[in-house]
């Protein structure tokens, strides 16, 4: 019953379906709960010429980039923990990749904008005084005189709308309601920009569920194109109530992505000879055991419930109004009908 | 043919007739009063519909009929509830309604509305709530006008329907637009091309020429006119144990609750009378 | 403990302290949780020439301008369940108030840039075909050439900043953490857009709730000036998971408001002659026993938790690595202190 | 007077010093590494602190040092948590922050930063994340350096300072600026009128003319220039039993972690070849 959903599908097919080459893509994560069983899928089918759109990445960008998914990026910052030439920064030679650098908030409002299908969102004047204007200018901003006080200057970002979205959450029920609790980043807009939304799930749970806390719906079922069920879907980054960041190996990783053979090994191993991403966690345990996993499970630390009641019991209630006193209303009136 | 006789009222068929307009799969924009009852006759009909409020609420159940638009009543048992501008934002300006139903109290002849200012050009709240964005930006407009009636021009407009109607409303770059008018006489669609609007049913024992002469301009009316489908009795059932007060009209139910308050006023000034009187005594 | 706050006070010395004549007030709510008890105590301090902002209102604007504190309102719906002139369409005359009428989303939009602190939001050319633009046009909206695409003409409205804001919600810590939920209306905007928040909540809860359930914090803290713990703060509206609508009341005031002398009794009776809000609930028992209320009353139907948690389980976690190695990295040096 | 000799590194002596800069009732946007433990200290000597990261997540406690913007460790018991633009837009650009807490990697005379922007200019990410707004908005900007180093022209400004110092910011509109900047070297804060920077305290064992040499114009000096403050033994016990990574250097921490796992992989190896060997047989 559960599971019988339309919009419910493998990764691999959902990538196939909704993700096309020369998209753009939002990568909806903002260091939190990276969608990676979905970035994996997209690296394993080799689509190309995506232009990324993600604030603040863990290294998302950096295996899309050197996989050489990528020909354009828009984003403001990159996590790095280790000195060197990282996949990123050798992917952006060798494809041609174009970046435009903007900050955590510009990209958001990019997004947000796009979200609320406005055609721009305002921008702070902070970024008049760097680099980032001075190198794009009109290229990508626009400067214009505030209508309602002329003497001031308003910057102007324009609006996103992207082909398609990338999303992971906690937990999903079988209409594409997706719920995401804790820090929420740049998520619900990333998603809501987008034409089409790919939403990957640590698991479904029933509509009661989801009915049982509405306010942790971010994106209604209406919205969703694709649900996939992926339990570890962002390791190695955590997932709050799920598990945590895996710190070594996103160290490992990023030891790796300094190194062209290094990294080019990794993702044979991790992403090219895995089937998806069941596959990858058991490669995972192959090599290191469950124990790293099993230190990483959050415990459980139940969220304070809220009251949603009101003072009705019944499904529906029913009002004590008499039949008689309604047919008696003078409002009535007869037809005569044919009962067959 | 075996003939039976029932009773009803104008406001049910309007309600059975509006929930016609709604087909399964849609997501609803509903407003306040009729529009949710002839949504909820969708529903019960086994359409599977997303009821949407303005107020921030996504997918709700119908326990009672709300009465406003962040209605408590709705609120238990929706799949997400949100702000205001995040429904107009993400979800009508995104083209993502297929119907946005409406109440009006006046309309002309290309379906633009006037949703309450009437009386007092400079002095009243205009009363568009939310209907000039989702008269602008929903896909089908269903329109349900009970008080209301047609008027050639109208002294202030609030939503725009087909604007001056052949091409005009594409032309301002809206999508979308008014596909029906629901009324206590009758059912109205509009023209493909000129966006005109005509009478498509009329309902039993509506005398037409009173209502062509209740319209100040040359109606049209479908060759094919045809009579306003009856609500069945489940439908009727559903409604008069649902929301009685719209069967038999909003006043007089409200008028009602009113003689229950101020009998229970009356009792309990009564008992505290005794009360008193016992311990003066 | 729990009512050591510096911000905790009575509703009377909340709306003394920070609601001034002339101020612009955003009244929050938009049909659910009417901030009741904050108005009428307005009402009874006789504060004068406010200027009220509120998308949708069910009969709070009503109760302010016909009590003569009104000079403008900016709004866009107010219910209305009867015929005829009511206490508004008196006090718009008699008081001589000014009206702007915009609609649900453009007031929402106008808060929403007050609360991102920007200069203004764009809006929808469906009101260029309306009369709310006609009557106004340039005096409350700008059109603009869209920088971005110069086929396209963009409508503007202006930032809003109210001076000070009135809430109601359903619990609040001593820090003010202020949390809502249900249908969230205009809220947060209406309330964030504003230079002092003034919250009032049906009971104030201990930290650890709050800290238990962050996503339901709408207002935190650090922003809000004063706290009010009003029971019954939003009757006759209703608050989710306390009491519903009190219809009959809202019948009762909506009958009295068509007529002067009966509005005029009406508020002698609820407001005037009554000094806070625990009297007024007790005048309503009086009048009506306490049957009413009870029926009122939510009954309990908790919200689904979500999973806080993290793999960690102390306060701190202490990280396993001995002091030695600490104490014998290259990067030490030694200094000499004085232990005094 | 009794004289102990104590071991400790630079890196401590900054967080220290940084946690000296906020004030009781701050409302800190904090930034990661550094800032975070600072912030920490603070609270820990009985400061009360709102900590406010940008991935939406406000007044948080510290259970372990959070590595980046949204980082689950710091959502456990957080009193609210939230989107990013709302934490830029409702609070940063609403004047709510009393500090803004960031790092750099290069910074000029008048504390304009360049966060993270080096080698390729037309190839990388910027990296102005989060710092260009804040730099433009917090009341008093604190900047951590701990790598980076004072260029008389940043060959890439991320994030505004005192601008061209004097009135320059306050020209530009922008609230706020530059309060301290602490090195590994020192601590620096900024003259009232020309918005210069100068050395205010000097770390122990620095030699005051290697430090001047290594800035490349001629660096004030506060005529009064003291001794950067030791921490306290308490606060050294905090740092180095809560972030020991930080304690003796990000890399090397990092580094024991890699070989813990490789370890692990080799030890499953084995197994794995053991359990082959004896079902083969």
């Amino acid at each position: 019953m559960i599971n019988e959903s339309p919009k419910l599908m493998s990764t691999k097919e959902a990538i196939k379906k909704f993700v096309h080459d020369g998209d753009t893509l939002s990568i909806t994560s903002c260091g939190t709960a990276g969608p990676y069983a979905l970035i994996h899928e997209i690296i394993r089918q080799k689509k190309k010429n995506l232009t990324a759109v993600q604030a603040t990445c863990m290294h998302e960008l950096d295996l899309l980039a050197g996989c050489g998914c990528l020909k354009k990026v828009i984003s403001s910052w990159s996590y790095r923990i280790v000195k060197g030439q990282r996949a990123f920064d050798r992917g952006v030679v060798e494809y041609n990749i174009e970046v435009q650098d903007y900050t955590n908030y510009t990209v958001a409002a990019m997004l947000m904008a796009g979200a609320l299908n406005l055609p721009f969102f305002p921008a702070k004047p902070s970024i008049l005084y760097t680099d980032i204007w001075n190198r794009h200018k009109e290229g990508m901003f626009k400067l214009i005189d505030n209508p309602f006080n002329p003497k001031e200057k308003v910057l102007l970002v324009p609006a996103i709308k992207p082909d398609v979205a990338i999303v992971h959450c906690q937990r999903v029920d079988q209409d594409g309601n997706a719920q995401l609790w804790g820090a929420l980043g740049t998520v619900k807009h990333g998603a809501l920009a987008s034409k089409r939304i790919i939403v990957s799930a640590e698991e479904m749970v029933p509509r009661e569920v989801v009915r049982l806390s509405p306010n942790n719906t971010i994106i209604p079922g209406f919205r969703v194109d694709a649900i996939c069920i992926e339990p570890w879907g962002a390791h190695p980054s955590e997932v709050l109530g799920y598990y945590d960041m895996d710190r070594m190996m996103v160290g490992l990783y990023s030891a790796a992505s300094v190194s062209k053979s290094l990294f080019s090994s990794w993702v044979d191993e991790w992403i090219y000879n895995i089937e998806d991403r069941y596959h990858y966690i058991e490669h995972y345990t192959d090599v290191y055991g469950m124990q790293p996993l099993h230190k990483l499970r959050a415990r459980v630390y139940p969220s304070a419930s809220v009251n949603l009641g009101s003072s009705f019991l019944k499904d529906m209630e029913l009002l004590e109004l008499k039949m008689d006193d309604i047919l008696d209303a003078p409002e009535m009136f007869e037809v005569e009908v044919d009962e067959n | 043919m075996k003939i039976k006789t029932i009773k009803l009222t104008y406001e049910e068929i309007m309600c059975s007739a509006a929930s016609r307009e709604l087909n399964d799969g849609d997501v609803v924009f509903v407003g306040q009063g009729y529009p949710i009852l002839a949504a909820l006759l969708a529903k019960k009909s086994g359409k599977n519909l997303t009821l949407i409020m303005e107020g921030g609420i996504i997918e709700f159940n119908l326990y009672r009929p709300p009465i406003h638009i962040a209605d408590m009543t709705a609120m238990k048992g929706c799949a997400a509830s949100c702000e205001l501008i995040e429904i107009f934002g993400y979800y009508l300006f995104g083209g993502y309604f297929d119907v946005g139903f409406l109440g009006a109290s006046q309309i002309d002849k290309y379906g633009n509305i006037n949703t309450s200012f009437q009386r007092f050009p400079d002095k009243r709240i205009a009363g568009s709530g939310g209907a000039n964005e989702i008269g602008g930006y929903a896909k089908r407009i269903v329109i349900m006008m009970r008080h209301g009636r047609f008027v050639n021009e109208l002294p202030y407009i609030t939503t725009p329907g087909w604007l001056k109607g052949g091409n005009s409303r594409e032309e301002a770059g809206l999508p979308g637009g008014p596909h029906a008018v629901i009324t206590q006489k009758g059912v109205f669609k509009f023209e493909k091309d000129t966006k005109e609007i005509y009478l498509e049913s009329i309902h039993p024992k509506v005398n037409l020429k009173k209502l062509l002469r209740s319209v100040p301009w040359d109606l049209k009316v479908a060759d094919d006119l045809k009579q306003t489908p009856l609500p069945t009795q489940e439908e009727l059932d559903i409604l008069r144990t649902w929301a009685p007060g719209v069967s038999i009209g909003r006043a007089r139910w409200g008028f009602r609750q009113l003689e229950f308050l101020k009998q229970l006023a009356e009792e309990r000034k009564q008992r505290n009378l005794k009360y008193e009187q016992k311990f003066s005594n």
